[in-house]
């Protein structure tokens, strides 16, 4: 396992890269010269040179992309133009506040899909079935900004039953978590069924019921657990979606986040706040993968066995 | 037995449902800033482009001035003004203490207007040449020119008085995780976007006579919050996660006066809606077409309809309660379609038949710049359809309100709309001076004869009286150029909860500020 | 695809009850979406500022925006930018994707690799903000959100096709072709890609859904359609701040949103029934 | 009669694809069922364990009476006290058999766990022993092994170990060797054959390879298009089968001698169930088909020198 833990981390190496150099470049693609991406209009001169001789953006390419990179590996992720402050800063006043949101969001979606999903598959084709696929038909097809707006509008207002926005204390997370977790419950109970009735369908299965064990205990015990192993990798994958497609929600809440410092660093034209979140990101959505293996190699004895 | 462990478990969940019900215990409260003070970068009045209210309760400045526009003693007791407007001498009140522990001296005066001279904001003390500390507690401001507006600028909260030494030390980072005044509140936390959190300065004993509470504040602690969204804030109060709101926008007046918890109070507004108008790009380098887009844009209509009635029309540049703002009636700008359809067909933009007009071919469609909080993005809808009216054919672009300054002083716009907040006449010069193209002047205008009278204004005026009849012609004279149209005067609406807050009678100054939060208290 | 192999499925997707009520509905839409100009009593720009906030009434059925603008007028204009917008950013982005991903399948090497690695890249990214992020770049406007959207998704659909190709291209009747002496081109264009063509509409069918909902949230972010022309999502944005006053301007547009939207994927069921490809399709 | 099985019909849905079935097996006893695939063989396995409701079938009509008592009647709580303790299932794929991310120790000690009441060590314990009986190396070492790790032959052990667990009365093992190589298939046929006599388990012996049936059964069951063809001692079939799809069956054993290739195989194939003919439905593929085969379904009885057949021209020893 830690021989594969390091092959694995190895192998994220390169797509680091990968996703460093497009995050780099943004600055580039953007149109107009980068230095005025990372001044305010109308900076004076002394400070214009600070910031090239700083980004080196008057040497190639490849040059200033090693400055940057060196300068990120070192927790340096740049200035914020908006507000003066180091980035860093910014992010790590965001993160907390996003994590808290995902996991939140995560372990409500999965824990809330894997039970739709487990009865839907039980009553296959039946009306449980039925209604839970209905439901999530129409849960991840309503658009979250306005699914939150209905939840504010009705549990905030009319029963004042949780906070409207902000991010203080738990209870200012609930209608959050409900608007992000609703579409990603509608994900992990279609998963989960499909990956029940998968499994449920397998010969094993059938030896388990002649060996007389009971229905339940077959379903949760063994089925589930068989069916987990591509929820997991779905919802492994989906680490990133948490965190940067709850930008909406953040919006709507108006909840600090990574999400929403990269909305404002967009609208703001601050580039190296879009740089950070978009980095941040990217490592949030290539940990998730990893995650995602490591708990599929920890779940299925096959997977560690082709590890060696 | 089981009775006994029955009324703990009772007691228990009772205990549990009070604190639920009750979200700040003590002296403590929750405040939403007014949405046009959001966004502030940290609490560095020197260097400051915005400031909010938590800056006067940090900062105290050396004179205050009161809502009907008098000035009032502060951290100095009383000062002296040389008959020939060349010098001012400041008496500063004996035993006032910064938060961290220095006293306030003449020489710190002296070093803090030297700050000025670098930042942005210097404009504030370019009248002064210098500042000589006579003894310890005597400031002597020397001046390049008669000043009288020195007072003002040194009651503004952008002159709220720092510990420079601090400023100095602390660079870039000051203002942010520490700030250092004399007010009646410290800086307790400053998440950038989110709050502020102040807490009580127990050494406090120099407050303005205008603040009824002698000694300490009466609050304890207060949190200010930063909501873009005005319904979010608005929900808030109602749900009795806030206490109180420094704005409320008109829309939501008569919903606040049906909840029987709320309280509303009006203070006159400090603040007009306009759209400046870039004089150097085409088509508005014509004054016939400024002045018709100026024309086009139905002031009434938007008072009652947008705003609810609430506040009043602006007909020119300056809010109605300055004196300047009183320029000849026969040049104030109103409503008139028919004139500036008359005075477009005379620049030769004819009608077409899709309701645009054109000349030589090109249709007569412009960029109508504003800023992404509702209120500006409702009013700018407004506006585009009034232009439309008269055959104007405005395409918006919204900006983030942080950034859109930063854009402005490329001068690529053609109109804008906007709003300034300011209750003096040299927001004329601001916005108009030929020197700040760009931004503040939006509108690119550079007259010859706006900037002879504008040197008047500023540096030539030796009294009150004669500042007032100098500003009010070079008001007079920029708005008959038309390099903006004006549209609205707000009133400053604030809520609160009136079951938790007490709220002084009345407000002292021209808006919300440290003067009167120090007589705010929470019903016990 | 021939018109009688499309047909068929539709046929046959619309004889279920789910399918036929789901088809009439898109149905509806489009088709008032087309005749908006014959079906409205109002313009959708024509402000008349003291109608404002209406509720619902029988003058106008869904209420007034807060210009007195009739809401229903604007929902129909509103579902022609928002269906053109979707529709035609995935339509290119279905035809870029299947270009792409077949070349990747059929080439396989380097280019595969490439595409692959790019694909990969963009695919773990969620797709609203893929669009934010080229919205900044390319400038808001309906322009810049067709481009959005239409990158946003290519990822998908470059995968799927080239998971089809892969499959198909080892099955002998392409063996068969090759060794007669078929182009490349031709065993492509001729063989895999109407092969791969019924997998990938219906992803791209139930796509296009999904962009409706991303397009409707860049418009809640100001960044799509610009004023005055309506899309559900820029109403939707300006009514969120009228929450209280007025909450029907949310509401009646939010409606509009899901509702076609849920029918788009019932649709896309009820052909991915007909069509009898598997229902795996939906998690790929 | 340890299982008697009485005009069992099987049904799923509308379809019936196995119907009016008879057999009968004492402990000790070996019996073959024997037929094409698609005849309906595992159904019965299914309908004896009451397992039919998995693939959504259901018994008809007919009984199936184990050790006196009524399967079909029996509440399925009540018949799960049955499964793995007193009929066992030894399942047709080895590979797919085992739950594959659960070590095999606890897939095997929960049988002895869950019906034998006994505690972990001891259902361990049991474990063990019951794989050292089987002839298993290192036993021990091999309860903490996953399946992916173990060769074929080694899963199927696992898996008649673990139908052994409860110490059951009936074995039913469907198509036990069909996945394995020929020399591991002897052995596990061997296995089973042996646990049989020497356990005197009755062993309900599911394939379609008569040469299996030759080397183990006491008695034969041939089934065809869900319907029974013959039955009888294992001998006398071998000897003279008396129904003309028996003596294509026996043609299909490979024998020592014969050419290589030529296997006399049955022409067409095994009808599915919604294409079952009328009349006797082996009368596509029979060579002595004739009007009466087409035109109503031979009885199933009793004839003469032993044993039950269903068909209009039976075969004469002289025929064979």
């Amino acid at each position: 396992m830690p021989g594969f833990l390091i092959r694995r981390v190895l192998l994220l190496l390169p797509v680091f890269l990968a996703v460093s150099v497009v995050i780099f470049l943004i600055l580039h693609l953007i149109p107009g010269d980068p230095v005025d991406n990372l001044v305010k209009v109308g900076t004076p001169a002394a400070k214009r040179a600070e910031i090239t001789a700083r980004y080196g953006l008057d040497r190639p390419l490849v040059v200033q992309y090693g400055i940057w990179l060196w300068a990120v590996m070192h927790g340096d992720l740049g200035t914020s133009i908006v507000t003066h402050r180091p980035v860093a800063s910014l992010i790590g006043q965001a993160l907390p506040h996003s994590l808290a949101l995902g996991g939140a969001a995560l372990a409500f979606s999965s824990a809330l899909g894997i039970l739709l999903g487990v009865v839907a598959a039980a009553w296959r084709d039946r009306w449980p079935d039925q209604i839970i696929m209905g439901g999530v038909l129409v849960g991840s097809t309503l658009p979250s900004f306005w699914l939150g707006l209905l939840l504010i509008l009705a549990f905030a207002v009319q029963l004042g039953w949780f906070p409207v926005s902000g991010a203080r204390g738990w209870d200012s997370l609930i209608l959050p978590v409900l608007t992000i977790g609703l579409g990603g419950t509608a994900l992990v109970a279609r998963v989960t069924r499909v990956a029940m009735i998968e499994a449920g369908g397998r010969d094993f299965v059938m030896l388990l019921h002649a060996k007389g064990l009971p229905p339940g205990r077959i379903r949760l015990r063994h089925v589930l657990r068989h069916a987990l192993i591509p929820v997991v990798t779905i919802l492994a994958l989906r680490i990133g979606w948490i965190l940067g497609g709850a930008v909406t929600v953040e919006y709507v809440f108006a909840r600090p986040g990574l999400g929403s410092t990269l909305i404002k660093g967009l609208n703001q034209h601050d580039y190296p706040v879009v740089q950070a979140c978009l980095l941040m990101l990217a490592v949030a959505v290539m940990l998730g993968t990893l995650l995602g293996d490591v708990v599929q190699a920890l779940m299925d004895p096959r997977v560690r066995g082709a590890l060696g | 037995m089981f009775a006994r462990i029955r009324t703990s478990i009772l007691a228990a969940s009772v205990s549990a449902a009070a604190l639920m019900t009750l979200p700040a215990a003590g002296q403590e409260a929750t405040f939403v800033l007014s949405t046009n003070e959001v966004g502030i970068p940290n609490y560095n009045p020197v260097m400051a482009v915005n400031t909010n209210t938590a800056f006067s309760m940090i900062y105290d400045t050396l004179v205050a001035q009161d809502a009907d526009l008098s000035f009032h003693p502060f951290l100095a007791e009383s000062w002296d003004e040389a008959p020939d407007g060349m010098s001012w001498v400041f008496h500063l009140k004996p035993g006032v203490k910064f938060h961290n522990g220095k006293p306030l001296t003449a020489a710190v005066i002296a070093k803090w207007i030297e700050l000025f001279r670098k930042s942005e904001n210097s404009y504030m003390v370019d009248a002064v040449d210098r500042v000589e500390a006579v003894d310890d507690l005597t400031a002597k401001f020397v001046m390049k020119h008669p000043e009288p507006n020195l007072l003002f600028n040194l009651s503004s909260s952008f002159m709220g008085v720092p510990d420079p030494d601090a400023i100095t030390e602390m660079g870039d980072n000051y203002g942010i995780s520490e700030a250092v005044g004399t007010g009646p509140f410290k800086l307790e936390s400053f998440t950038l976007g989110q709050e502020t959190v102040l807490v009580r300065n127990d050494d406090y004993a120099w407050e303005s006579p205008l603040s009824a509470n002698k000694g300490p504040a009466k609050l304890e602690r207060i949190t200010f919050r930063e909501m873009a969204e005005d319904s979010t804030a608005f929900l808030e109060l109602k749900s009795g996660g806030v206490d109180a709101l420094l704005s409320v926008p008109t829309d939501y007046i008569d919903q606040i006066k049906a909840e029987p918890t709320l309280a509303l109070f009006s203070i006159p507004g400090q603040e007009v809606y306009y759209m400046p108008i870039n004089v150097t790009r085409e088509p508005f380098t014509d004054i016939k077409v400024r002045q018709a887009a100026a024309l086009a844009i139905n002031q009434k209509e938007i008072l009652e309809n947008v705003f609810g009635g609430h506040g009043a029309v602006a007909n020119n540049f300056l809010i109605s309660a300055l004196p300047e703002s009183k320029i000849d009636p026969s040049l104030d700008i109103s409503y008139d379609p028919a004139k500036a359809n008359a005075l477009l067909d005379e620049a030769g933009w004819k009608m077409g038949a899709d309701g645009v007009r054109a000349k030589d071919g090109k249709p007569l469609s412009v960029a109508l710049w504003t800023q992404s909080d509702s209120i500006f993005r409702r009013l700018t809808e407004v506006v585009q359809a009034q232009l439309k009216a008269v055959g104007i054919d405005a395409k918006i672009t919204t900006f983030d309100s942080s950034t859109i300054r930063d854009q402005y002083k490329a001068g690529e716009q053609q109109l804008a709309v906007r709003s300034y907040f300011w209750n003096n006449a040299d927001i004329v010069d601001w916005f108009f001076g030929g020197d700040r193209l760009g931004y503040p002047n939006i509108s690119m205008f550079n007259d010859p004869k706006a900037e002879e009278l504008r040197d008047k204004a500023m540096k030539g005026s030796k009294t009150q009286d004669e500042r007032v009849q100098n500003f009010t012609a070079y008001h007079a004279y920029v708005t008959s150029q038309f390099p903006y149209a004006p549209i609205y005067q707000p009133e400053q609406n604030m809520a609160y909860n009136k079951d938790r807050l007490v709220m002084p009678d009345r407000i002292h100054g021209t808006s919300v500020t440290g003067v009167d939060m120090v007589d705010v208290s929470v019903k016990e | 695809m021939s018109l009688r192999r499309t047909l068929g499925p539709v046929r046959s997707a619309l004889a279920t009850r789910k399918g036929a009520l789901a088809g009439l509905w898109l149905a509806l839409v489009v088709v008032v979406a087309v005749l908006a100009p014959l079906l409205t009593p109002y313009a959708y720009d024509i402000q008349s500022l003291p109608d404002a906030f209406r509720p619902p009434a029988a003058t106008h059925w869904l209420g007034t925006d807060e210009f007195g603008r009739d809401l229903l007028t604007r929902i129909i204009y509103g579902a022609r930018t928002s269906l053109s917008v979707s529709v035609v950013s995935i339509a290119v982005s279905v035809l870029a994707g299947m270009i792409l991903g077949a070349a990747a399948g059929y080439f396989g090497g380097r280019l595969d690799q490439a595409v692959t690695v790019v694909v990969d890249l963009t695919w773990s990214f969620p797709e609203i903000l893929v669009a934010l992020i080229l919205v900044a770049i390319i400038g808001p406007g309906v322009t810049g959100t067709m481009v959005a959207i239409g990158v946003a998704y290519l990822a998908q659909f470059t995968r799927l096709t080239r998971a089809q190709i892969m499959t198909i291209r080892s099955e002998t009747y392409i063996e068969a072709a090759r060794s007669l002496g078929a182009s490349d081109g031709f065993i492509l264009a001729r063989h895999l890609l109407p092969n791969a063509l019924g997998p990938v509409l219906i992803a791209g069918m139930l796509a296009t859904g999904d962009a409706i909902i991303l397009e409707a949230t860049l418009g809640f972010f100001g960044l799509g359609a610009q004023p005055p022309l309506p899309s559900w999502g820029a109403m939707m944005s300006s009514g969120s701040g009228l929450l209280f006053k007025a909450p029907w301007i949310i509401l009646f547009p939010g409606l509009a949103v899901a509702t076609t939207v849920i029918a788009i994927n019932l649709f896309g069921d009820a052909l991915i029934h007909a069509l009898d490809i598997k229902t795996r399709l939906r998690e790929a | 009669m340890l299982l008697s099985v009485e005009n069992l019909s099987v049904a799923i849905g509308p379809v019936e694809p196995l119907s009016g079935l008879s057999l009968a097996l004492d402990r000790g006893e070996i019996l073959g069922l024997v037929g094409e695939s698609g005849s309906g063989k595992s159904l019965t396995a299914l309908a004896v364990t009451g397992l039919l409701p998995l693939i959504g079938g259901r018994v008809s009509s007919g009984s199936v009476s184990f050790d006196g008592v009524d399967l079909c009647r029996l509440p399925e709580a009540d018949l799960r006290g049955y499964r793995g303790r007193r009929i066992a299932f030894v399942t047709q794929n080895p590979m797919t058999a085992l739950d594959p991310i659960q070590r095999i120790g606890d897939q095997v000690d929960v049988v002895a766990r869950l019906h034998l009441g006994l505690g972990k060590a001891a259902a361990r314990a049991r474990t063990v022993d019951l794989l050292a009986s089987l002839r298993i190396p290192e036993a021990a070492a091999i309860c903490d092994a996953f399946p992916h790790q173990l060769s074929g032959g080694m899963k199927q052990r696992i898996v008649i170990a673990m139908a052994l667990a409860g110490d059951p009365d009936l074995i039913i093992a469907d198509e036990p060797t069909t996945a394995l190589d020929v020399t591991v298939q002897a052995q596990i046929i061997h296995l089973l054959g042996q646990l049989a006599r020497d356990r005197g388990l009755g062993l309900l012996l599911i394939t379609h390879d008569m040469g299996v049936v030759a080397q183990v059964c006491d008695k034969v069951a041939v089934l065809y298009a869900g319907r029974l063809a013959e039955t009888r001692e294992v001998g006398q079939l071998f000897a003279a089968p008396a129904h003309p799809y028996t003596r294509a069956l026996i043609g299909c054993i490979p024998r020592e001698g014969m050419a290589p290739g030529s296997l006399s195989g049955i022409p067409g194939a095994v009808p599915s169930v919604a294409t079952y003919p009328g009349g006797c439905r082996f009368h596509p593929r029979c060579p002595r088909a004739a009007e009466p085969c087409r035109a109503a379904p031979p009885p199933f009885a009793a004839r003469p020198g032993g044993g039950m057949l269903a068909c209009h021209f039976p075969l004469e020893p002289a025929d064979a």
